[in-house]
């Protein structure tokens, strides 16, 4: 019996502990500084890599990198970029118009990925709200920018080898064009 | 008429009527609304008539506990909403009865000559209440409590129901 | 001044005479129960108005007394009604005859 | 005569527009004091955009909650569920008229005491708004046609049922120590030392118990989120879901002044003016129930009833025995 009432004590004074402790948990957090960044007036560094808005870049001789090769859009597991290509000055293959619905993408980054001439980045801006939805279909224009994003000395054209108003072999690691019709070794 | 006066008729009115609603509502919640407003008006009656200990004390238990376990069983039973007005044919016999009742009762209090002066105002404290309800009628108190407790003790027995048992059988065999 | 006696007591008197109606003609436990609680109250309101007639605090006493029965009450019989349809029961008056004639 | 009565009204419409706009007005800013205060129990800052400081936020609420769409869903008992938030706020105004702000003033030879409704059952009347605001609750909850809702209010009527036990015996002891029922002469019996020290244990059951009747953290089951939803207002929205949410903080501010003036010792204390004294006082009490939030996880529903039935209660009996041994051998 005795025994019981001491455990019952004990119960109650543990009990008690317990409370002062959460309470005191608790009174020492409201004197600690916040750690809540506050959003609008301090902007947090985004990682260069984060996927956020699209962007079509340049190379660095100011040039289109788009190909309009169809393979991001193929990609797009959301179906949200739609192009249409044609031929342009020197036989180059561009996009006539290029368009990205910002309201469907889900920036999983897969075009980025598929892009073979780095044309299509993702850049860490990610805060670009709308009042219209439809103010969210971007096109070519709204896309394009005058730098190469993430890669800004890779130029596309000066290492494959089209020939797209260079003479070929002038590529960059490009062997000079083989005369099939010589025998020369 | 005297303010204290209307009010006592206005609250008198105000019960009945309520009284009169909860006897045909259908719906038990409707009802149990009804109900409210009749033990609220009655413990507002009580105050006018000098007695507001027990008129706090009607709303207290009557309207604040007696019926909100009422609307707890409804809640907790599910009972059903019913539809329609109820078939008068069914009050009929009680009514007819009541009616009768009530006009005894009316010709019996008419009869009485000193009923029919009018009540003077008066007010008494809690205090005075209390110490004659403990001073004279303690017996009465400890018969209501004893009462109580048996009500009490007859609702746990009742509320453990089956599963209660079967626990305290599966209890005992663990022991 | 407030009211005569008599209006007090007609007042309670139809009280009464509806909770009673109520608890004959409802078939419904619960409003049974309500009924119950009318007469009761009506019962109070009496006693309370007799306590102002005769100048005595008797009255008021009886109200807080009728008030603990009246607690009881509704406190078993609500608990019967649980009980009862626990059992597979309903909230019918009518449907609890099991020591009657079989019918 | 007539002239006397018209003072007499007058004096009383402007008490009671005095006590609505205090009791609504620190209801408002209770909300933005929780807010804040529960912001920085949690290390982070809480509202601090409209306004300086945050201060228009109970503003900006208000509009929202008036702008909101107010939707009644198909299958409710309309006239219950549109009255039913009314009675919450109503019922914790309403208990507003009882609490005494200070001494009886004496202005122009007329007597004006510093409360709306001075009666000899004060503290019975409370008891007995803070049990029918239940019907608020519960109806609100039934007539929901929701099964959270349902069990939300089954839950909130049961819990103040037991708890109203608790409450109404842990104050036996004031009142046999005030020797009153009235809320005024309870204060003046605290002139000397205030309840909460020669009454410690009816103080601590009597703020467990009022943490119950006013639902809020550890007891909040009749909202319980990750359970229920919110419980009894789930299929609340707009005005009356605020009216939910306003008289659940009016309550919170009537706490403090009933804590107040119960236990603290109302308006009396040293070198402040009275009033002052009585505004520390109400608002200490909501600034404890906040940090209570802050540090306490809510109860599971068997240990409420445990808590209140096997513990509450009988605690608050052996009290009350112990406190009349004491007067009496006194």
């Amino acid at each position: 019996m005795a025994d019981e009432k001491q455990s019952l004590f004990g119960a109650v004074i543990e009990g008690a502990a317990g409370l002062a402790g959460s309470y005191a948990a608790t009174l020492t957090h409201l004197f600690r500084k916040p750690v809540t960044e506050q959003y609008p007036e301090y902007k947090r560094p985004m990682p260069t890599r984060t996927r956020g808005r699209i962007i079509l870049t340049r190379s660095p001789d100011g040039n289109e990198r788009c190909v309009a090769c169809y393979l991001c859009s193929g990609a797009c597991p959301v179906n949200c970029i739609s192009m249409q290509s044609e031929e342009g000055e020197n036989g180059r293959r561009q996009a006539a118009w290029f368009r990205i619905n910002f309201a469907r993408c889900i920036y999983c980054g897969l075009c980025e990925e598929a892009c073979p001439t780095l044309a299509l980045q993702l850049t860490p801006e990610f805060a670009f709200c709308k009042d219209d939805i439809a103010d969210f279909v971007y096109e070519k224009e709204q896309l394009l920018v005058d730098h190469g994003g993430k890669h800004p000395d890779y130029d596309f054209y000066a290492h494959a080898g089209i020939a797209a108003g260079t003479p070929k072999g002038s590529h960059i690691d490009e062997d000079e064009p083989v005369d099939v019709k010589s025998i020369m070794p | 008429m005297t303010p204290l006066g209307a009010l006592f008729y206005l609250f008198a009115a105000l019960g009945l009527g309520a009284a009169v609603l909860t006897a045909t509502r259908r719906n038990p919640v409707h009802a149990v609304c009804c109900a409210v407003a009749v033990f609220l008006s009655v413990g507002a009656m009580l105050a006018v008539l000098g007695a507001p200990l027990p008129g706090v004390l009607t709303v207290v238990v009557y309207a604040g506990a007696i019926m909100v376990l009422f609307l707890f069983v409804i809640m907790l039973l599910g009972l059903p909403a019913g539809d329609g007005a109820l078939p008068p044919g069914r009050f009929l016999v009680p009514a007819t009865l009541a009616a009768a009742t009530l006009v005894a009762l009316f010709a019996l209090i008419g009869a009485d000559p000193t009923a029919k002066t009018v009540l003077p105002a008066a007010m008494a404290g809690p205090a005075a209440v209390g110490t004659i309800l403990f001073d004279k009628y303690w017996l009465a108190v400890e018969a209501v409590s004893i009462l109580l407790f048996a009500a009490l003790a007859a609702v746990m027995l009742l509320g453990r129901g089956k599963t209660g048992r079967k626990i305290a059988a599966a209890g005992g065999r663990a022991a | 001044m407030i009211v005569p006696l008599s209006h007090v007591l007609a007042a309670a008197a139809l009280l009464f005479a509806i909770g009673g109606v109520m608890a004959a003609a409802r078939r419904s436990i619960l409003l049974i129960l309500i009924g119950v609680e009318f007469m009761l109250a009506a019962a109070g309101l009496a006693f309370a108005g007799a306590g102002l007639a005769w100048n005595n605090l008797d009255g008021q006493a009886a109200v807080i007394i009728i008030m603990g029965l009246a607690s009881a009450e509704a406190g078993l019989g609500l608990a019967l009604l649980v009980h009862g349809r626990r059992g597979g029961g309903t909230d019918r008056a009518d449907s609890y005859h099991r020591l009657g004639e079989e019918s | 005569m007539t002239v006397e009565l018209l003072i007499g009204a007058g004096v009383m419409l402007v008490k009671m527009a005095v006590a609505l706009a205090v009791a609504l007005g620190l209801a408002a800013y209770m909300i933005l004091l929780e807010r804040k205060l529960l912001g920085r129990f949690q290390v982070r800052y809480g509202p601090n955009r409209v306004g300086y400081f945050g201060l228009l936020q109970p503003l900006a609420d208000g509009l929202k909650m008036l702008l909101k769409e107010d939707i009644i869903p198909d299958g409710v008992d309309r006239r219950i569920f549109l009255v039913a938030p009314a009675v919450v706020a109503g019922m914790a105004l309403l208990a507003f008229m009882l609490v005494p702000f200070g001494e009886t003033l004496t202005i122009l030879g007329h007597a004006v005491p510093q409360v709306i409704v001075r009666t000899n059952v004060g503290l019975l009347l409370v008891l007995a708004l803070s049990s029918l605001a239940v019907y608020g609750l519960a109806l609100g909850a039934w007539t929901s046609d929701n099964k959270y809702s349902l069990l939300g209010g089954i839950r909130g009527a049961a819990q103040m049922i037991s708890y109203e036990l608790a409450l109404g015996l842990s104050l036996v002891p004031v009142v046999m120590r005030a020797r009153s029922l009235d809320l005024s002469d309870i204060v003046a019996a605290q002139s000397g030392l205030p309840f909460a020290v020669t009454e410690p244990f009816a103080f601590i059951l009597f703020i467990i118990a009022a943490l119950a009747e006013t639902k809020r953290i550890p007891f909040d089951l009749p909202e319980a989120e990750n359970e229920l939803q919110a419980g009894f207002h789930t299929e609340y929205s707009g005005m009356r879901f605020a009216l939910f949410f306003v008289g659940e903080y009016v309550n919170m501010v009537l706490l403090g002044a009933l804590i107040a003036v119960f236990f603290l010792g109302g308006w009396h204390g040293p070198v402040l003016p009275p009033i002052v004294w009585l505004g520390i006082k109400v608002l200490a009490v909501p600034v404890f129930l906040i940090w209570t939030r802050a540090s306490l996880p809510r109860l599971r529903y068997d240990q409420l009833m445990a808590l209140g039935w096997k513990v509450l209660v009988p605690l608050a009996l052996v009290n009350v025995l112990v406190t009349g041994a004491i007067l009496v051998a006194a």
